[in-house]
């Protein structure tokens, strides 16, 4: 962050560190680096709280739009003052902990859920220089934090002392964990590619483009593309989110592991999916879609946080789309896609990747067959491991229904 | 500098002992990834970047889940509650033997003359780390490899034994 | 006092607080955590000698603390199958009652 | 075409290659396995012979290859390949006997279900055997050394249903183990005092003059010096894997596994492989020769070795019902003579019988085998018989074995390899002791092998099974008629009148003598084969066994010590008792010591740590000795004692070894280390 914009940098690209040099002018010498890292946390709190808060109404309002009813539309203009209405609800909602829980834990979990992925959102350039931390293995970072995770999840459904919470959260880790694979794989080949581990140096050398419109951007090479959608559906499992969302899905054990779970404890939790779901987002536009780079060279006059953001917008109302779109997944077809279908491919994009590196010499003819060998190498394996995975799934036949 | 490890060497310590001697196995094994993250923090202390991540990632993302899962895989009502006969000298002699080591250690350690300078910190970063791995240390690479798919492979032939199949997809 | 005593001592603490477990505990799970952390104070003597030590320029403290790292993955993977083996095998965990070779 | 010593590798890496394949081939893929494994032993053959032009070539220089295998601290532990007439030698035997062993066992496992499975480990067999033929390191040679043993146990304990098979498969990997115990030892101790392990090595190996110098200038207790004491510990290998005196249990059990393992195992590869590590480290063995005034020669104990166990195996051979076991013991004793020779300073009459007994006992087991798979399984002589018309070709290739072994004079390979060894002890300056006991053994080995042909072949069927054996397919006949040439032919390359394997072998030339000089001896030795034989017939041709039950003629007129013989001179019996003894005693001991354990006072827990380091080396030894109990059958008391002492108890054992650190340390520090 104490990089000083060049001035080539239009007047909006600087803004950010104009605004935060007067802030941490107001402070004495020896002050400054703790007054910037408060401003940067107090930043990333007030914009991720927003953006938790309106993404909830934006939810709800395309999920309304979907299923072709208005979706909340009574407090305040359009609904806009829907969220700080939820929020005040739970707020005041009874804090109920059972008898038997173990309170102490029951307590900790969402707290630790909450601090885990607040710990993301440090890594990700937000714009050419907004990073809070720009670690040197900043996307190891990223995963290590997301760990947190799993560890809250099984707290919650073991501090509730509750078996259907139990279950939950067995199952829920078995998700998290069969998922983490095919999320790490899919990351991999862009760290190989890229040649280091930190987000900036990542998003750097997506930077450039050919013809002056078409992006440098990861996700427009053959690898690139296969890990973007694998990374896409392994964040979606990751986060909890339709159609992998079994864990808290009331109508499978209850909402599992946050059964016992109500008022402001719920309410955090809550935000955690939310912030995960935003984080990976981030982090998918970090790693595939060329972070705050412009796509074309001559829209550079936008400021690139501007581009980060509607990137970012961009792969969250995706989600909301697949999840008012995909019927969820049986817990059985949930692992049996990430084991016999995204961790192969994963697998083979890996090697694809390594090809595509060999083969970074190749020009000419020989570049349009690297291109040609790459997408086959993509899309052989893709089609043939999707047959085998459609293959061998029968009708469900319900063993213990009278039917 | 050195309150910082003070600090830290508290968490580690504290957290280990009563982790080690608590009766329900769930807190101490939470209280172990508590002391798991303390080492996480000592290496950022030390400077250590990127070990303390793969720590936090392997040990608080994986380890810590397997052993959970296994103990609740082999929680069996008042399983571990009950005190085994014997266990009280077990207890007594573990006491003793491992204060005979921690004797000796602290004696080598307060015997042996160390570098009192403190040398600046040095800059390991990622790219030297993985040009080390991949080059002067691949044969350990490729052996350590090797070596996890073996025990991953082993893992699941010795849990899966005995396992009949098509009972999960029950509803 | 200068800082690589201190880390020393630490790691020796936290070696013998493991060890202590591992003989103690009844219950084979703890008794494989125990062992984890001794695994973890012999890292940290790796990493403090890496830092402290005389030759900090070479990376091997840290390579090997990776390499220990995942071998400490692979032993905690095996060591808890073996457990659930045992567990199968005798409807209990206890160390002590893991002494026949043959069931 | 010749084969340089960098290239050399590729002999033991083509059947370690086919080993792999097989270890991965499935169970139907029984052609895959056995062709590529066959295909290899020959290419590897083509090769040895090559490698032999190569060596043939250069004859007196040993053509080394060395490299650095890793670095260990300041140095580096180095490996090579060593191509000389010796290994060459070696090679060409090794691939060509297991070559035609190989397509033997074609036919003879051609029923078991684990077809592919037999193919790998017999490459693996050979493999290591080869690897530990071109090693010029003691280290690699060592390395390939326990490789033999892995697959000699995995071989003997090939139908591991059958509980003494895999107790024999056991008996035979510890027995040798106790052996590489000294091998071991001897290992370290001449790194440490000579600093390498490599054999040949421009100047500075540990077989050349200049390190055997400086250690001659080292003695150690008692006098003896530092070279004749390695010389001992790798010569206790040696008696571990060729099955000398004290440690020769193993070999008969061996019989368990299937009978074209038992021809590897005494033919070509596994009882070659001590014999030849001596042959190998022959410079150390000799180095004490120069010392004046030294109580000891490590050549010395290798002679009487060698002579106890050639009469003993003899002795034995004659009173066994077992077709196999009577030639596990034959091979026993000419084992001895090997060492004989070796001890008395001539090892090129050693390495030219091993070659010899290499082709005909090869050619011996697999006859046997022959009969037994025609008998369906039917191993005991009493029971078989008249089956000389019935299997033409195993008859006549069995004779042809017998009398090489036997040491029929002039037309016979074994004659003249016996002579050598005869020849050479008879000028032993230290003693005629050997040569009387090897007069002796010719004797008994005469009589014996008569004996066995007899009671096989001639006479009535005295069983159905043999009443319906017939000969067997050409796959397994075959390689019995080559075999035979073997064992007629080899015996020429290194008679007295032509010495060329002598000269090649030793890298000079040796003078030609006429056969009749030293002929005396020559013919005290015929006279006594045809004693034999002439004893043989008596006892068991003319008058042929009536029926399976009748009395051996032997058994009749002294049964006590045909008794005592038949029961393997008790040798098991007297391990159970001596090291059960010892178990028994070091279990009542150590649980009492573990006893203290519970109460957990610090100077009580040194004072045990101090011992357990001393108690644990006792276990372990008594534990292999307890091997020797659960082979034998005197397992139970022993056994259950010393297991006590074995909690089992995960914790109880770290608690140990915690407490053995502390008071390790201790000593170092009180020692003034600290």
């Amino acid at each position: 962050m104490s990089v000083v914009a060049p001035a080539t940098d239009s007047f909006l690209e600087r803004l950010p560190l104009i605004m935060r040099g007067w802030f941490t002018g107001l402070f004495p010498e020896s002050l400054r680096w703790l007054a910037g890292s408060l401003l940067e946390i107090i930043a990333i709190l007030a914009v991720f709280g927003l953006l938790f808060a309106f993404l909830t109404l934006a939810e709800r309002k395309v999920l309304g739009r979907v299923q072709n009813r208005p979706g909340p539309n009574r407090t305040g203009p359009a609904g806009l003052l829907q969220p700080f209405a939820d929020g005040i609800k739970m707020l005041t909602k009874e804090d109920i902990v059972p008898l038997v829980a173990d309170r102490l834990l029951h307590f900790l979990a969402p707290v630790v859920l909450v601090a885990f992925s607040l710990l993301t959102f440090a890594v990700i350039p937000y714009g050419r220089h907004l990073v809070a931390l720009d670690l040197d293995a900043a996307v190891l970072f990223f995963f290590a934090a997301g760990a947190g995770t799993e560890l809250s999840v099984f707290m919650a459904g073991w501090a509730s002392h509750n078996k259907y919470s139990l279950l939950a959260a067995m199952r829920a880790l078995a998700q998290l964990i069969s998922y983490e694979l095919p999320l790490l794989l899919s990351v991999v080949p862009v760290v190989m590619l890229a040649g280091t581990l930190s987000a900036t140096g990542i998003v750097a050398a997506q930077g450039g483009w050919t013809a002056g419109v078409i992006p440098h951007w990861f996700v427009l090479r053959p690898w690139g593309l296969a890990g973007f959608a694998i990374f896409v559906v392994a964040a979606l499992a990751e986060s909890n989110r339709s159609p992998f969302d079994l864990p808290e899905a009331e109508s499978e054990l209850i909402a599992g592991h946050l059964t016992e779970y109500s008022g402001f404890k719920y309410a955090l939790f809550f935000m955690a999916e939310y912030f995960g779901m935003t984080a990976l987002s981030g982090m998918g536009v970090t790693l595939f879609l060329g972070g705050w780079q412009a796509p074309c060279a001559f829209l550079r006059f936008i400021p690139s946080y501007a581009w980060f953001a509607v990137k970012l917008f961009a792969l969250l109302l995706g989600c909301i789309w697949i999840r008012a779109t995909f019927p969820r997944l049986r817990i059985d077809q949930l692992t049996r896609l990430a084991w016999k279908f995204l961790v192969p491919l994963a697998l083979v994009n890996l090697g694809t990747a390594a090809f595509w590196h060999l083969t970074a010499g190749w020009d000419g003819a020989l570049q349009i067959a690297r291109w040609a060998l790459a997408l086959a190498l993509v899309a052989g394996p893709f089609v043939l491991l999707g047959r085998r995975l459609s293959t061998g799934i029968a009708p469900r036949t319900y063993r213990y229904a009278a039917s | 500098m050195n309150a910082v490890l003070v600090i830290i060497a508290f968490t580690i310590l504290a957290s280990a002992a009563v982790a080690m001697s608590l009766r329900n196995l769930i807190h101490s094994a939470l209280l172990l990834v508590a002391n798991w993250l303390g080492v996480a923090a000592f290496y950022l202390w030390a400077g250590a970047e990127f070990v303390a991540f793969a720590q936090v990632l392997i040990y608080v993302g994986a380890v810590s889940m397997i052993v959970l899962f296994a103990m609740l895989l082999t929680r069996r009502a008042r399983a571990d509650a009950a005190v085994v006969p014997g266990s009280i000298d077990r207890a007594i002699s573990a006491l003793a033997v491992s204060g005979a080591v921690a004797g000796v250690l602290v004696f080598a350690v307060l015997q042996t003359h160390l570098p009192a300078v403190t040398p600046p910190a040095p800059a390991a970063t990622v790219r030297q780390l993985g040009a080390q791995l991949m080059g002067p240390q691949a044969a350990a690479l490729l052996v350590a490899g090797v070596i996890l798919t073996v025990a991953l492979l082993g893992a699941v032939i010795l849990a899966a034994k005995e396992r009949n199949s098509n009972q999960d997809d029950a509803p | 006092m200068s800082p690589l005593p201190l880390c020393l001592l630490l790691s020796s603490g936290l070696f013998c607080v493991g060890l202590a477990g591992a003989l103690s505990r009844s219950n084979a799970i703890l008794v494989l955590l125990g062992i984890e952390l001794m695994l973890n104070a012999a890292n940290l003597n790796f990493i403090a000698f890496w830092r402290f030590g005389l030759t900090p320029s070479a990376d091997t403290g840290i390579i090997f603390v990776i390499f220990s790292i995942a071998v400490a993955a692979a032993e905690a993977a095996v060591g808890l199958a073996l457990v659930i083996a045992i567990y199968r095998h005798q409807k209990n965990i206890r160390l002590q009652e893991a002494a026949r070779l043959k069931g | 075409m010749t084969l340089s010593p960098q290239n050399i590798w590729l002999i033991p890496a083509l059947p370690l290659l086919t080993a792999g394949i097989g270890a991965f081939t499935p169970r139907r893929g029984r052609g895959l396995a056995a062709g590529s494994a066959i295909a290899a032993m020959v290419l590897a053959f083509a090769l040895s012979c090559a490698a032999l032009r190569g060596a043939l070539a250069a004859p007196a220089a040993h053509l080394v290859y060395n490299f650095d295998w890793f670095d260990l601290g300041d140095g580096a532990v180095r490996l090579g390949w060593l191509l000389d007439p010796l290994a060459a030698f070696m090679c060409v035997m090794v691939t060509s006997v297991g070559t035609l062993i190989f397509i033997f066992s074609l036919g003879y496992m051609r029923e078991d279900e684990n077809f592919a499975r037999f193919f790998c480990f017999m490459s693996l067999f050979a493999a290591a055997m080869l690897g530990l033929l071109i090693a010029n390191s003691l280290l690699l040679l060592f390395v390939c050394w326990e490789l033999v043993g892995l697959a000699s146990y995995l071989l003997i304990g090939f139908w591991f249903h059958k509980p003494e098979a895999a107790a024999a498969a056991k008996k035979a990997f510890i027995t040798t183990r106790i052996g590489d115990l000294g091998l071991l030892l001897g290992m370290i101790w001449l790194y440490n005092a000579g600093g390498t392990l490599l054999f040949y090595d421009g100047g500075n190996g540990c077989l050349e003059a200049s390190l055997l110098g400086d250690l001659n200038l080292q003695t150690t207790a008692g006098g003896l010096a530092l070279t004749t004491v390695i010389g001992l510990l790798v010569f206790c290998g040696a008696i571990g894997k060729s099955g000398q005196f004290p440690l020769h249990v193993w070999l008969p059990d061996a019989m368990e596994g299937p009978t074209p393992v038992s021809a590897l195992i005494h033919a070509a590869t596994m009882v070659a492989a001590g014999v030849f590590l001596i042959a190998r480290v022959y410079p150390l063995m000799t180095a004490d020769q120069t010392l004046a005034g030294v109580p000891l020669h490590a050549l010395t104990v290798v002679a009487f070795t060698g002579a106890i166990t050639a009469l003993m195996g003899a002795c034995i051979a004659v009173a066994q019902n077992d077709i196999k076991r009577v030639l596990a013991f034959s091979t026993v004793s000419q084992l001895g003579y090997m060492m004989l020779a070796l001890g008395v300073g001539s090892w090129m009459a050693a390495i030219f019988h091993l070659l010899t007994h290499a082709f005909f006992k090869a050619l011996l087991f697999l006859s046997a085998g022959s009969v037994i798979h025609a008998a369906h399984h039917e191993q005991d002589i009493r029971r078989l018989g008249g089956l000389a018309p019935r299997m033409r070709a195993t008859f006549v290739t069995f004779t042809v074995g017998m009398m090489a072994l036997a040491g029929v004079p002039f037309l016979f390979s074994g004659f003249w390899s016996k002579e050598a060894i005869l020849h050479a002890a008879g000028e032993w300056p230290v003693s005629l002791l050997p040569l009387g006991i090897g007069l002796a053994g010719v004797v008994l080995t005469a009589f014996y092998m008569t004996r066995l042909l007899a009671e096989t072949f001639l006479g009535s069927s005295r069983s159905d099974s043999a009443e319906h054996a017939h000969e067997n397919s050409a796959v397994m006949t075959w390689p019995l008629i080559v075999l035979a040439a073997g064992a007629v032919g080899l015996g020429f390359i290194g008679m007295p009148a032509w010495p060329w394997l002598q000269s090649k072998l030793s890298g000079e030339p040796v003078p030609p003598q006429s056969i009749f000089e030293g002929g005396g001896l020559m013919m005290l030795s015929i006279v006594l084969v045809f004693t034999g034989l002439g004893a043989g017939w008596a006892l068991y041709g003319r008058r042929p066994r009536a029926n399976a039950a009748a009395p051996d003629p032997l058994a009749a007129n002294a049964p006590a010590v045909f008794n005592f013989l038949g029961a393997r001179m008790k040798f098991d019996e007297l391990y159970a008792a001596t090291a059960g003894r010892l178990g028994q005693f070091l279990g009542a001991l150590a649980v009492g010591l573990d006893r203290w354990v519970w109460g957990g006072m610090v100077v009580a827990l040194a004072k045990f740590g101090e011992l357990a380091g001393i108690i644990d080396r006792e276990a372990d030894e008594a534990g292999l000795n307890a091997g020797f109990n659960a082979v034998s059958e005197k397992l139970r008391g022993a056994g259950r004692a010393y297991s006590r002492a074995q909690t089992g108890r995960a914790q109880g054992y770290l608690r140990a070894l915690v407490i053995a650190f502390v008071v390790l340390v201790f000593l170092m520090i009180a020692g003034g280390g600290g």
